[in-house]
Formats: C-alpha cells, sequence, structure tokens
C-alpha cells in the first residue's frame, strides 16, 4: 500500500490549459497551491447518490455527518474540513472513475461512500490500491469486509447478513420452526437470505420455501401465491425503499397478514411505514437502530438534526453521523497529522463509543459490531421490543486481516 | 460514400493524436486514467457509429457487446496471476462476437423502430443473464486482481499494469479501429453496408442478400464494442452488470450525437465531449444551485443538441475544415 | 411461338380483400419488347413488384427459363439475370452517379465480403459501370451526387444501374415517366438498343413510344388481362377501345 | 402446484397483463401511426402516479384524481407535441431516441426537485378496499378486479374507437399511409398532435390507475418502459390487439417465469420475446 503522496504546485495549472483544451478537464476547483501545514483543510471527498432512487440516502448521510463534524467547531484533528461532494449516480461503471476523481484529482484524505454495493465495489477496488482511508456509510455489500478487507477500509453501517442473522433465534425462540423466504434476488437480497439461514437453520429452522424475485421487480402477486400455497410458520422477507412499501401493502391485500406473520430484514419497515400505512402495522423487524432507541446520544442526535435539516433523522443518517465521530477518533489521536497514516488508521480500528445505536465498535475486518434490536411497527414507528442480539459481529468470511 | 479526410482535418486529427499521446507525460495519473477511459468510449463509440452512421442500423443495446467482453476478461482471469492478452483479448472479441452473431440474425431481420427495441430488450435479456446467474459474480460487479500481460512461453513481454504502457496500447487500439474501419468502408463490403443505410430496397432489388450484409457489419461492430469493454475493464479491474445496462448503450448513442454521426473520428470528439459534459455541469462554479440538478442540464443540453447541433463536434470540424465531404449525409434525407 | 422466358400462370396478389392482379397468365418470349398497358390501378406495377421478387404472390407461378421463381426474394431473382428500374426514382441520392453504377456492377461480383481490398480498384466493376453509363449518356455526369441531377437524369440512372447488372431479362416500369419530349426521345432510343439482345418487359403509359418500341403488348384492367397480341390486332380490338380508349384518346 | 393455486396464478398473470397493456398501448399507438420512438412514455407513467399521488391528497378521492388528472396529461402532451416532438417527423431514429432520453433526464430530475425522493403510498378508495377470499389464506384485492375491468371497458372503448368511428378512420389511415392521409385531407399535424396526447394521457391514466397498487417511488417509470417495448414487440407496432394480447402473454411469462425458472426469472420475458421474434419478425400482429 502506498501512503506517500506526490504533489507539485505547478501541475494543475498545466493540466488545467490542456485539460480544458481537449475538453478533458474535471472541471473541479483548483486552489491555490496546497500549504502543507496543520492549519491546512483536511479534505474529505464524499461519493454518494445525489440523484435518482437512492438521492434520499444520500443526502441523509451527508447532513449528517456534516452535522457531527460542525458539533466538533468543523474541525478534524484541529484542522479545518473541506468537502468534496460527487454525485455517485448509483451507477457503477463511474464508480472507479469518480474515485479517482477524489482520490487521485482532488487528493482528499478521507473518502465516504458510497450507497450502492456496486458502486462499493469499484470504489473498494480503487480505495484498495491507492490506500485512502475509506469509510462506508451504507452499502452492504459482504464482500467489502470480506475477502476486499483492507486495513484502510472501514464500515460504518452493516453487511447484508447482519440484521437478517439475529431473526432467526427470534423467530425460534416464537415456536415458528417452518419459514418462507422471499428476496430480491440479487446480491443484497441473497446475502441477507444467506444471514436468516445462517441464524435459522443450524438452531433447528426449516426453509420451506424460498422466494427469488427478480430485482428490481415489485409484481408480488406470484410470489404471495407461492407464500399461500406453501402454508409456512412465518415469512422472512427482505425488500427496500419502493418495493418494501409494495410488498408489505400487497401482503396486507391478499389477506396473508392474518394469517401467515411477515417478519423482514429492518429495511423492509424503514423510512417507508407511512407509504405503508396500515398495512405495516405489527410487523417485526431486526435492525442495528431503531429512531425510538432510549439512549442519550441518540435523543441528542435526533434533536440536533432535527432542528438543522427540519427533518427526522434515520439509520442512513446515523451511519452518516458514524462516519463523522469515527473520523474524529482517528484525526484526534494524530492531532491532525495525516502523514501519521498507520496510528490514524490504529486509532479508528480501536474506535469504541457510544453511538446513538448503542455500543459501536469495529471487528477486525472493520465492520461494525453492534446490537440488533426487534422492533415493532406500533402507530407508523418502529418501536424497540428488546436487543435480538447483542453485539452481532459479521463473520467477515474470506478476510484475511487481524 | 466515404472519401479520406482532407488534408486539414487530417492535419486537426493528428494535432488532437498528438495532444493525446503527450497525456502520460504530464505526469498525473488521474488525467491520464481519464485519458484512457476516453479513448476507449471514443473505440466503443466509433464501433456503435459503423452501424448507426455507415449501415442506418439504429442498435440501442450495444452495451451488451462492451460488457460482455468485459466479463471475458474477467471470466478469464486466474484470481492471483494475470491472464495473457494473447489469448485473453482474442477469446473476449470472440465472446462479442459470437454473441452478436446470434442475437444479430434475429434482429437484423427487422427495421427502424423495431430494430430499436429489439436490440435494446436482448440487452437487457444479457443484463439480467449476466447479473442473475452464477458464473457472472453477481449483482455487485467483480474484479480483476491482476491486469493482463501480454506473454509468450515465460516471457511477459508487457503488462497492462504499466498505466502508461496501457495508455499507449489503448491510443493504439483506437488508431487501429479507425483505419481497420476505414478500410473497410472503402472496401466492397463498405460500399454495400452504405448502399444498404441509404436504400435497402434497391440494394436488393440490385441482387443484394442485406440480410447477410447487415448482419455482417452487427457482428464487426460487436467485436469491436468487445475489444472496448475489454480494456474497459482492464482500466480499473472492476465490471459490474450495469455495463451491459440501457444506459450504457444510451451514453454511446450520446457520444455519437455529441461527435456527429458520419463521420468516425466524430465518436473521438464525442467521447471527450461526452466525459468532460457531465463535469461541467456538475460544476457549482459555474451554475451555482442548478449544478445540484445538473441531470436537468444535462437533459436540456441533450434536447437542444439534437434540435440545433445537427451535425455534432466532427460536422462542425468538417465545415470549418473546408470542403464537406460527401460520407456527411444530411439526416433529413434518411 | 417459341419456349417463353418468363411466364406467369394465374398469378394472383391480394391487398386484404382487394386483388390487384387477379389470375393473370402472361408468356414473354425471348428477345421481344413486351408492352404492359392499361389505366391506373390495372395492377401493372403490382405484376412486375411480382416478377422482381419485390412482393410475394398470393398464389399462381412465375416461371424463368421454366424455373419456379413465385416467392423468391428479390436479391435472388435478380442474380437470376431479371433487372428492373422503377416507376418511382429509386437511386442512391447521397451517392455519385458512377458510385450508384458501382454499386450495381459490383453486386455481380461472386461475393462483396470482401472487408480489406479498395472498392474502387475493381476493374471488373469498374468496367460494368462505366459500360452502363456509356450507354445511357451518363458519363459526362459521372462525378455528380445523384441528388443533384435534373429528373430525366435519375430517370435514365435508374436504367444505368439495371443495366450494370447486366441482366438478360429488363423489367422497366415507367421509364420515360415525368420526361420531356427530348429526354422521352432518347429513352425510346435507348430502349430500342437494349432490345436487341435483351428481353424487355415494358410498362408506359405514352402510347406513343409503346407503339414504336413493342413487338407484342398486353392489356390489363381491374387486374386481369383483357387482351394480349401484336400492336395491330391490339389496336383495332373493340374490347379493348371500349375498356380502354374511353378514358384514353391517344391511342390512335 | 394444485389447480386452485395454477388457477391464482394464472389470474395474476392476466391481472398484470391488463395493466401492462394500459401502458404499452400509448406506446404502440405513437409509434404505429407517428413512427416516432418515445422513451420519456414510461416518465409520464411516472408523472401519472405522482399526480394521483398529489391529486388524491388535495381532493380526498381517486376518481376525482383521475378526471383532474387527464386533462393535465393530454395538456403535457399536446405541448410536448407542439414545442419539441413535432420538429422530429422528418428526422430518424437517432434523434427521436435522444430528444425522448433527454426528457427522461429533465423529467425523473423534476420529480425529485417537486415531489422528493420518498416512497409515498396512494389510499385505494374505501369503496374499494375490500378482499375477495380464495382460499384459506389468500385472498384477492378487489381495486386490483376493478383496475382489471377498467383496462377491460378501455381496450374495447379503443378498439371501437379505432374500428367504427371517422375517427379511427384517420387512426388507421395514418397508420398504413400517411399520403394517402393527405389525399383523403385529413390534417396530419392536428391527428399526430392527437395520438401523441392520447398515448401520453393512457400511459399517465395508467400511473394513476397503478398508484395505489404499485405506491409511488423514484424510477418508477423506467422499469415500465422497457417491459412495455417488450410487450409492443411481441404484438407488432402499432397494433393494439397486438398490444393486448403481447401484454397478457408477458403477464403469464413473469408470473410463470417466477414460479418455473426463478434463477432466470429476470431474462424469461425477453426469451419470450426471442421466440416470438423467431416465429414472426414483425411481432404477432405486426404487419411485414
Amino acid at each position: 500500500m502506498r501512503y506517500e503522496k506526490k504533489r507539485s504546485a505547478s501541475r494543475r495549472t498545466v493540466i488545467k490549459g490542456l485539460g480544458a483544451g481537449l475538453g478533458l478537464a474535471a472541471a473541479a476547483s483548483f486552489p491555490a497551491p496546497f500549504v502543507r501545514a496543520q492549519s491546512a483543510p483536511v479534505k474529505v471527498g464524499i461519493l454518494l447518490p445525489y440523484s435518482g432512487t437512492y438521492a434520499k440516502l444520500g443526502d441523509a448521510i451527508t447532513n449528517a455527518m456534516m452535522l457531527n463534524i460542525a458539533e466538533n467547531g468543523d474541525t478534524l484533528g484541529g484542522r479545518p474540513v473541506e468537502y468534496i461532494k460527487l454525485d455517485s449516480e448509483a451507477a457503477p461503471p463511474k464508480a472507479t472513475e469518480n474515485t479517482n476523481k477524489l482520490i487521485l484529482s482532488d487528493k482528499v484524505d478521507f473518502l465516504v461512500g458510497p450507497v450502492h454495493s456496486g458502486v462499493a465495489m469499484g470504489m473498494a477496488k480503487i480505495a484498495r490500491e491507492e490506500g485512502v482511508i475509506t469509510i462506508v456509510p451504507n452499502a452492504g455489500a459482504d464482500q467489502i469486509t470480506g475477502p476486499l478487507c483492507a486495513p484502510n477500509v472501514f464500515r460504518t453501517s452493516f453487511t447484508n447478513w447482519q440484521p437478517s442473522f439475529p431473526m432467526g433465534k427470534v423467530l425460534l425462540d416464537k415456536g415458528l420452526k417452518n419459514v418462507a423466504l422471499c428476496y430480491w434476488n440479487y446480491g443484497a437480497g441473497k446475502q441477507s437470505a444467506q444471514g436468516f439461514i445462517d441464524g435459522f437453520v443450524p438452531n433447528g429452522g426449516t426453509i420451506v420455501k424460498e422466494i427469488g424475485v427478480p430485482f428490481p421487480e415489485v409484481e408480488f402477486q406470484a410470489a404471495l401465491t407461492e407464500i399461500a400455497a406453501a402454508n409456512p410458520d412465518a415469512v422472512y422477507v427482505f425488500f427496500a425503499g419502493g418495493g418494501a412499501v409494495k410488498f408489505v401493502k400487497d401482503y396486507a391485500a391478499a389477506g396473508l397478514k392474518d394469517s401467515i406473520p411477515l417478519y423482514g430484514s429492518g429495511f423492509l419497515t424503514e423510512g417507508v411505514t407511512q407509504a405503508q400505512g396500515a398495512a405495516a402495522e405489527g410487523i417485526q423487524t431486526t435492525l442495528h437502530y431503531a429512531d425510538t432507541l432510549d439512549n442519550p446520544e441518540n435523543k441528542a442526535f435526533r434533536a440536533a438534526y432535527k432542528e438543522k435539516f427540519g427533518a427526522e433523522a434515520d439509520v442512513y443518517a446515523v451511519q452518516g453521523y458514524d462516519t463523522g465521530t469515527l473520523m474524529r477518533i482517528g484525526m484526534d489521536a494524530v492531532g491532525g497529522d495525516m502523514e501519521a497514516k498507520n496510528d490514524l488508521i490504529a486509532a479508528m480500528d480501536q474506535a469504541d463509543f457510544a453511538s446513538p445505536r448503542g455500543p459501536f465498535k469495529l471487528s477486525a475486518a472493520h465492520n461494525p459490531v453492534q446490537n440488533f434490536y426487534l422492533r415493532e411497527v406500533k402507530n407508523g414507528v418502529n418501536e424497540v421490543i428488546s436487543v435480538a442480539y447483542e453485539g452481532l459481529a459479521d463473520p467477515a468470511k474470506g478476510c484475511t486481516m487481524g | 460514400m466515404i472519401t479520406l479526410p482532407n488534408a486539414r482535418t487530417i492535419a486537426v486529427l493528428l494535432l488532437v493524436l498528438a495532444a493525446l499521446a503527450s497525456v502520460p507525460f504530464l505526469g498525473d495519473s488521474f488525467y491520464l486514467k481519464l485519458a484512457t477511459r476516453v479513448i476507449v468510449l471514443a473505440i466503443f463509440a466509433m464501433s456503435l457509429e459503423l452501424l448507426i452512421g455507415y449501415t442506418g442500423l439504429v442498435s440501442f443495446g450495444h452495451a451488451a457487446y462492451f460488457g460482455l467482453a468485459a466479463y471475458g476478461l474477467q471470466l478469464l482471469s486466474p484470481e492471483y496471476d494475470a491472464a495473457n492478452l494473447l489469448v485473453a483479448l482474442p477469446a473476449s472479441m470472440a465472446l462479442a462476437a459470437l454473441v452478436a452473431l446470434a442475437v444479430g440474425a434475429l434482429v437484423v431481420r427487422t427495421r427502424g423502430i423495431y430494430f430499436i427495441m429489439v436490440t435494446l430488450a436482448f440487452a437487457q435479456m444479457l443484463f439480467y443473464l449476466v447479473r442473475d446467474s452464477a458464473w457472472f459474480g453477481g449483482s455487485d460487479g467483480a474484479f480483476i486482481y491482476v491486469k493482463p500481460v501480454l506473454r509468450i512461453g515465460e516471457t511477459v513481454l508487457f503488462s497492462l499494469d504499466d498505466r502508461t504502457g496501457f495508455y499507449f496500447f489503448c491510443l493504439c487500439c483506437l488508431v487501429f479501429t479507425y483505419v481497420l474501419l476505414v478500410v473497410i468502408l472503402r472496401s466492397p463490403f463498405g460500399q454495400v453496408i452504405m448502399g444498404i443505410k441509404e436504400n435497402e430496397h434497391r440494394m436488393q432489388a440490385l441482387g443484394y442478400n442485406t440480410y447477410r450484409y447487415k448482419l455482417a457489419s452487427f457482428v464487426i461492430a460487436g467485436t469491436f464494442a468487445g475489444l472496448a469493454g475489454f480494456l474497459f475493464a482492464a482500466i480499473d479491474g472492476f465490471v459490474s452488470p450495469e455495463l451491459l445496462g440501457w444506459h450504457q448503450s444510451g451514453n454511446a448513442i450520446l457520444m455519437i450525437l455529441l461527435g456527429g454521426s458520419g463521420t468516425l473520428f466524430g465518436s473521438l470528439f464525442g467521447a471527450i465531449a461526452f466525459v468532460g459534459m457531465e463535469d461541467i455541469f456538475k460544476e457549482r462554479a459555474i451554475f451555482g444551485p442548478l449544478a445540484d440538478h445538473w441531470q436537468i442540464l444535462m437533459g436540456v443540453f441533450v434536447i437542444a443538441a439534437v434540435l440545433l447541433l445537427r451535425r455534432g463536434i466532427a460536422g462542425w470540424l468538417v465545415t470549418w475544415t473546408g470542403r464537406r465531404s460527401p460520407s456527411l449525409q444530411e439526416r433529413d434525407d434518411a | 411461338m417459341r419456349e417463353p422466358l418468363l411466364e406467369t400462370l394465374e398469378l394472383t396478389r391480394r391487398f386484404g380483400g382487394l386483388a390487384a392482379v387477379k389470375s393473370v397468365s402472361i408468356a414473354f418470349a425471348p428477345g421481344e419488347v413486351h408492352a404492359v398497358i392499361g389505366p391506373n390501378g390495372a395492377g401493372k406495377t403490382t405484376l412486375i413488384n411480382l416478377l422482381s421478387g419485390d412482393l410475394p404472390p398470393t398464389s399462381g407461378r412465375i416461371l424463368f427459363k421454366g424455373q419456379e421463381i413465385a416467392g423468391r426474394p428479390a436479391h435472388s431473382i435478380s442474380h437470376l439475370g431479371i433487372g428492373r428500374s422503377y416507376q418511382k426514382t429509386n437511386i442512391f441520392l447521397n451517392f455519385t452517379t458512377r458510385q450508384n453504377c458501382w454499386l450495381a456492377a459490383q453486386s455481380r461480383l461472386p461475393t462483396s465480403f470482401r472487408f480489406f481490398s479498395p472498392a474502387h480498384r475493381r476493374q471488373d466493376v469498374a468496367a460494368r459501370a462505366d459500360k452502363a453509363l456509356a450507354l445511357t449518356g451518363l458519363e459526362a455526369r459521372a462525378g455528380r451526387l445523384a441528388k443533384e441531377m435534373s429528373h430525366g437524369e435519375q430517370r435514365q440512372l435508374e436504367i444505368a444501374m439495371m443495366l450494370a447488372t447486366e441482366p438478360e431479362l429488363l423489367l422497366l416500369d415507367e421509364p420515360m415517366a415525368g420526361m420531356g419530349a427530348e429526354e422521352s426521345e432518347r429513352t425510346v432510343e435507348l430502349i430500342r438498343k437494349l432490345a436487341a439482345d435483351h428481353t424487355v418487359v415494358l410498362i408506359e403509359h405514352d402510347m406513343d413510344a409503346v407503339f414504336k418500341l413493342a413487338d407484342r403488348l398486353t392489356v390489363m384492367v381491374n387486374g386481369e388481362v383483357l387482351e394480349t397480341g401484336t400492336p395491330e390486332s391490339i389496336r383495332t380490338s373493340p374490347a379493348v377501345r371500349e375498356a380502354y380508349l374511353g378514358e384514353e384518346e391517344a391511342l390512335s | 402446484m394444485d389447480s386452485v393455486f395454477l388457477f391464482i396464478q394464472i389470474l395474476n398473470g392476466l391481472q398484470y397483463g391488463l395493466l401492462l397493456f394500459l401502458i404499452a398501448s400509448g406506446l404502440t399507438l405513437v409509434f404505429g401511426i407517428m413512427g416516432v420512438i418515445n422513451l420519456a412514455h414510461g416518465s409520464f407513467y411516472m408523472i401519472g402516479a405522482y399526480m394521483a399521488l398529489s391529486l388524491t391528497q388535495l381532493t380526498g378521492s381517486l376518481p376525482a384524481a383521475l378526471l383532474l388528472g387527464i386533462p393535465i396529461a393530454l395538456v403535457l402532451g399536446y405541448g410536448m407535441e407542439g414545442l419539441f416532438i413535432v420538429h422530429l417527423y422528418r428526422r430518424d431514429h437517432l434523434d427521436q431516441l435522444l430528444l425522448t432520453y433527454g426528457f427522461i433526464l429533465i423529467l425523473n430530475e423534476t420529480q425529485s426537485i417537486i415531489w422528493g425522493d420518498d416512497a409515498h403510498g396512494v389510499p385505494v378508495p374505501s369503496w374499494l378496499d375490500l378482499s375477495l377470499p380464495l382460499t384459506d389464506t389468500l385472498s384477492y384485492p378487489v381495486y386490483r378486479l376493478a383496475v382489471s375491468g377498467v383496462c377491460l371497458v378501455l381496450a374495447i372503448a379503443m378498439y371501437l374507437v379505432i374500428q367504427r368511428t371517422r375517427l379511427g378512420m384517420m387512426v388507421r389511415a395514418g397508420e398504413s399511409n400517411r399520403e394517402m392521409v393527405e389525399v383523403l385531407g385529413i390534417n396530419i399535424r392536428q391527428l399526430y398532435a392527437f395520438v401523441f396526447s392520447a398515448g401520453i394521457c393512457l400511459a399517465a391514466v395508467a400511473g394513476m390507475l397503478a398508484a395505489p397498487i404499485e405506491s409511488v417511488y423514484p424510477g418508477i417509470g423506467e422499469q415500465v418502459l422497457i417491459i412495455s417495448f417488450v410487450v409492443v414487440v411481441i404484438g407488432g407496432i402499432g397494433s393494439i390487439k397486438g398490444a393486448f394480447v403481447g401484454s397478457l402473454l408477458i403477464g403469464l411469462a413473469q408470473v410463470f417465469g417466477q414460479v418455473l425458472l426463478p434463477e432466470f426469472s429476470g431474462a424469461v420475458v425477453y426469451a419470450l420475446m426471442a421466440a416470438v421474434l423467431l416465429w414472426r419478425p414483425t411481432g404477432l400482429f405486426g404487419r411485414a
């Protein structure tokens, strides 16, 4: 891994002239020659979706992360912070190009992003090669902190496997032994399903039916009919966003809600209960966060977020907020000296703090070790019922670190 | 019919080529990678231009062949070792060509709007197959850990891991593609496909089995799209199913629009403009808060370009350099 | 009569419910100029389209040299030695005149799947193209873009392209349509010259031209053959007079 | 699978197919009659869905929202035709493709600005918010059946308009022969403006009717666009009958693909399309 950097003051002007002439110029800003000093801003490059389906997540993460750093006087390790935002468009073909831009052209000190797992893969590829400290604030692809894990790559969210794993035990405890699985048949859906299976089958549960719906198809009638035909004790699903809204409503409209209880990974009811309405009432899910978590950090965070942005914080905001915390921990440890990168990484690696989601620390693979909460939708709110699993770490299969 | 570009146009092209060739000497790895990407996209657009500009087939699924060859490299790369360029490159292009042959055999029987939709639909089918089937590494994409090398026997002559070397390799591929396509267009075969674009019915009456020529053109275009896809995968060593998606096909068409349909070299300008354009629209210093909604700017620009910039950058260049090449046909006549 | 070069048997083509060509049986003898005349909508152009393979017949047979060709695609019929010109000028407008003829001549190469040799260096193709240009008197126009030529010249080019494919049988669909008197005259001369070593099927509205050129005539009305015969017998046929002359006095 | 569930799956497929028909019929009309390819068709489906959201909030009832939304959609279509599409009739398909692609970008981002990026539910009208029990566990939402009914009525109405009225005669003439329309003294400009507006309106109505079923979220339009293309390809361009049959086939293929070939269900409808093309290159009811 290369930590040293080459910088030349005149380079940018040369490129600017030539690049503009050829139309190649990344019309990024061209600041005055970099002054190597502790007072020079820390550059945080943010690659998140600001357009398209995932724009809402990108905004929440960005807002909360900036809120966190603003609470620290807009500094990291005593240095001011400069943000460089880039729209990822949730488009994997552009992931490496955008990452290159932030790392090679803007020379960011920290790289934050993305939401989409495909983009995360492209980003991780470059981040691993260039060695820039990277924090993934959402994308849950297991590989990032699995086979692709790297000392400079951190995650403040979850692996797709994580939220589903605790539910296996929850269902068995309720005596629900025959379960049908239904999920979007793509990376996140399959990994989520695997998480559930890992927590369910070895403990004596049986998967009576597994239904993969082609992503991002939202026509669920066929799947619902299959579920009804299998007549399981319960159904466990992975859907998110618009698909989650539709599935929950369709499930209720098909009359299944009263006969076969519906469980899911927390994204099923995250940020969409308004749209789901009455159909969501009573659905239980597991996630590493709930809006109603009763701890002082959460209350303070939610109040501050609401005051500043006029909107309720959500799980994505928490992940963004903790991204800020993680950067603060690292930068405080080295007093803002990016040259002390190994120390910085070591400090982040050892991070152990009280997050709005509860206790937060990192596994050897740099994925959060965190509580998973069993939640139930009551009056459109995900109320915490219990801690379904305390301090769950991802198995990080294939990671050779630590 | 195709004529060689006139002296002034050639001079401009050589200047651009020289400018491109000088990029590695700036010593900036970001711009080097960006320029590599532009060149690879230019090859992609140029391959599509053979269909759109010279055979009259508006394919809206060209990314399928681009993406398949990209996956070809991924599949042929051992996890801890480099693939041999001499094997992986021809094999990936052959994969693209074979699939183009199978799809083409069905789709070139259709025309016009029908052709557009059918090519799109087949590309989507391939997209879903790559994304959902177990062979291709899943919906999140896959890595090529070690870049391919040119190896004869045990001797490694050249590795694509060398960014400068790779850049010149791509530049050579671009020049090679351009020259080869010009040669093809000037050949009897080239005359036939241009005749088909101009008036397919008459070509049939003259005794040409136009189906076979259109199919051949479709396969050649798919093969060169495969070349571009292979190189694209080698830039950063990352492939994703979206490389086959319809947005990617749309981008290639957009490059042709910007560059100007009717000249092969327009594709290069189209690729440059395409890559530059987005960055400009995303620039807050120019567009202020509108930059946050850069897709609106992009949309307005595309619409304006269609309505006003009829012949693209290349058309403008050809006019500027004097004599208009007869190969530039007014779209109205189509 | 000699063995016909081209023969239709009970040839029928329907468009929806409408039969444009109804049970048409005509024999075209080798070496003759056979004109097909009839009022608008008689089905003449549809007949040509069936013969050239531009349209498949609904039923019936077409025999060329005794071989069944009904339903074959146009390109395959062209290669048997049947060339056609179109009533509506059907040329490559953005190509030069010479390139138009080149493309036509090139179709006689065993294959055009040649990717690397420059097309314009093919001497055999160039020779055929130049010959066709010479026959039609378009040599001086060889370098002009087709779309920049006059209507009459475009009509000539239409015929030149057909000739560049060196056919044995010519299907001429109103070669004089829209031409001035002088141009018509030249075209009549050209067809006469061609008739020396080609069989010609001619559709034409200009009756002067038809009677100057035709060895035999077929009169079609409403998709059916009314009568076939020599110019003399057609001129004097009461049936033809009744069906046809009522609307067109020119037949004298 | 026992016969009851088989029957239910067929019902699922037909019901989904009817919804697809509503979207695809507008597309095939515009393709067939005007020869224009409109990539933004799906975006108008999306606009319809969002209109249903806002207008039901405003009026409190979906039928009222429909009554308000239809004229809005017609005006949007009329405006787009008059300002932009009109320049494309003599251009090639490449330009049509790009111009309407530009519209996708603009409309998607506009949606994000106006309505934000949240997912929203649109309530089913209370008098239709019922379910019919089919088995012990499974029942069928009445609203879905009602939508199927509306789609059927619209299909029949379109058939009658096209086969039996003077307007339909013009449409049919335009479909087969542009010159003939001019000869008949029909104002082709007006005809095109009407057809395009009607096509956009059908897309928007589909979006409005589907909103309570589908929910409303960003990107909803692009998904239906490509599947509608497949419907049109299978049915044959310009054929309403083809769109109808094609929609039902796709609906069934989608459902049974999921049940029988779950691993490749995403590709099943395209495989169906390939099979139809092998058999009939111009679609089931397309003209050669």
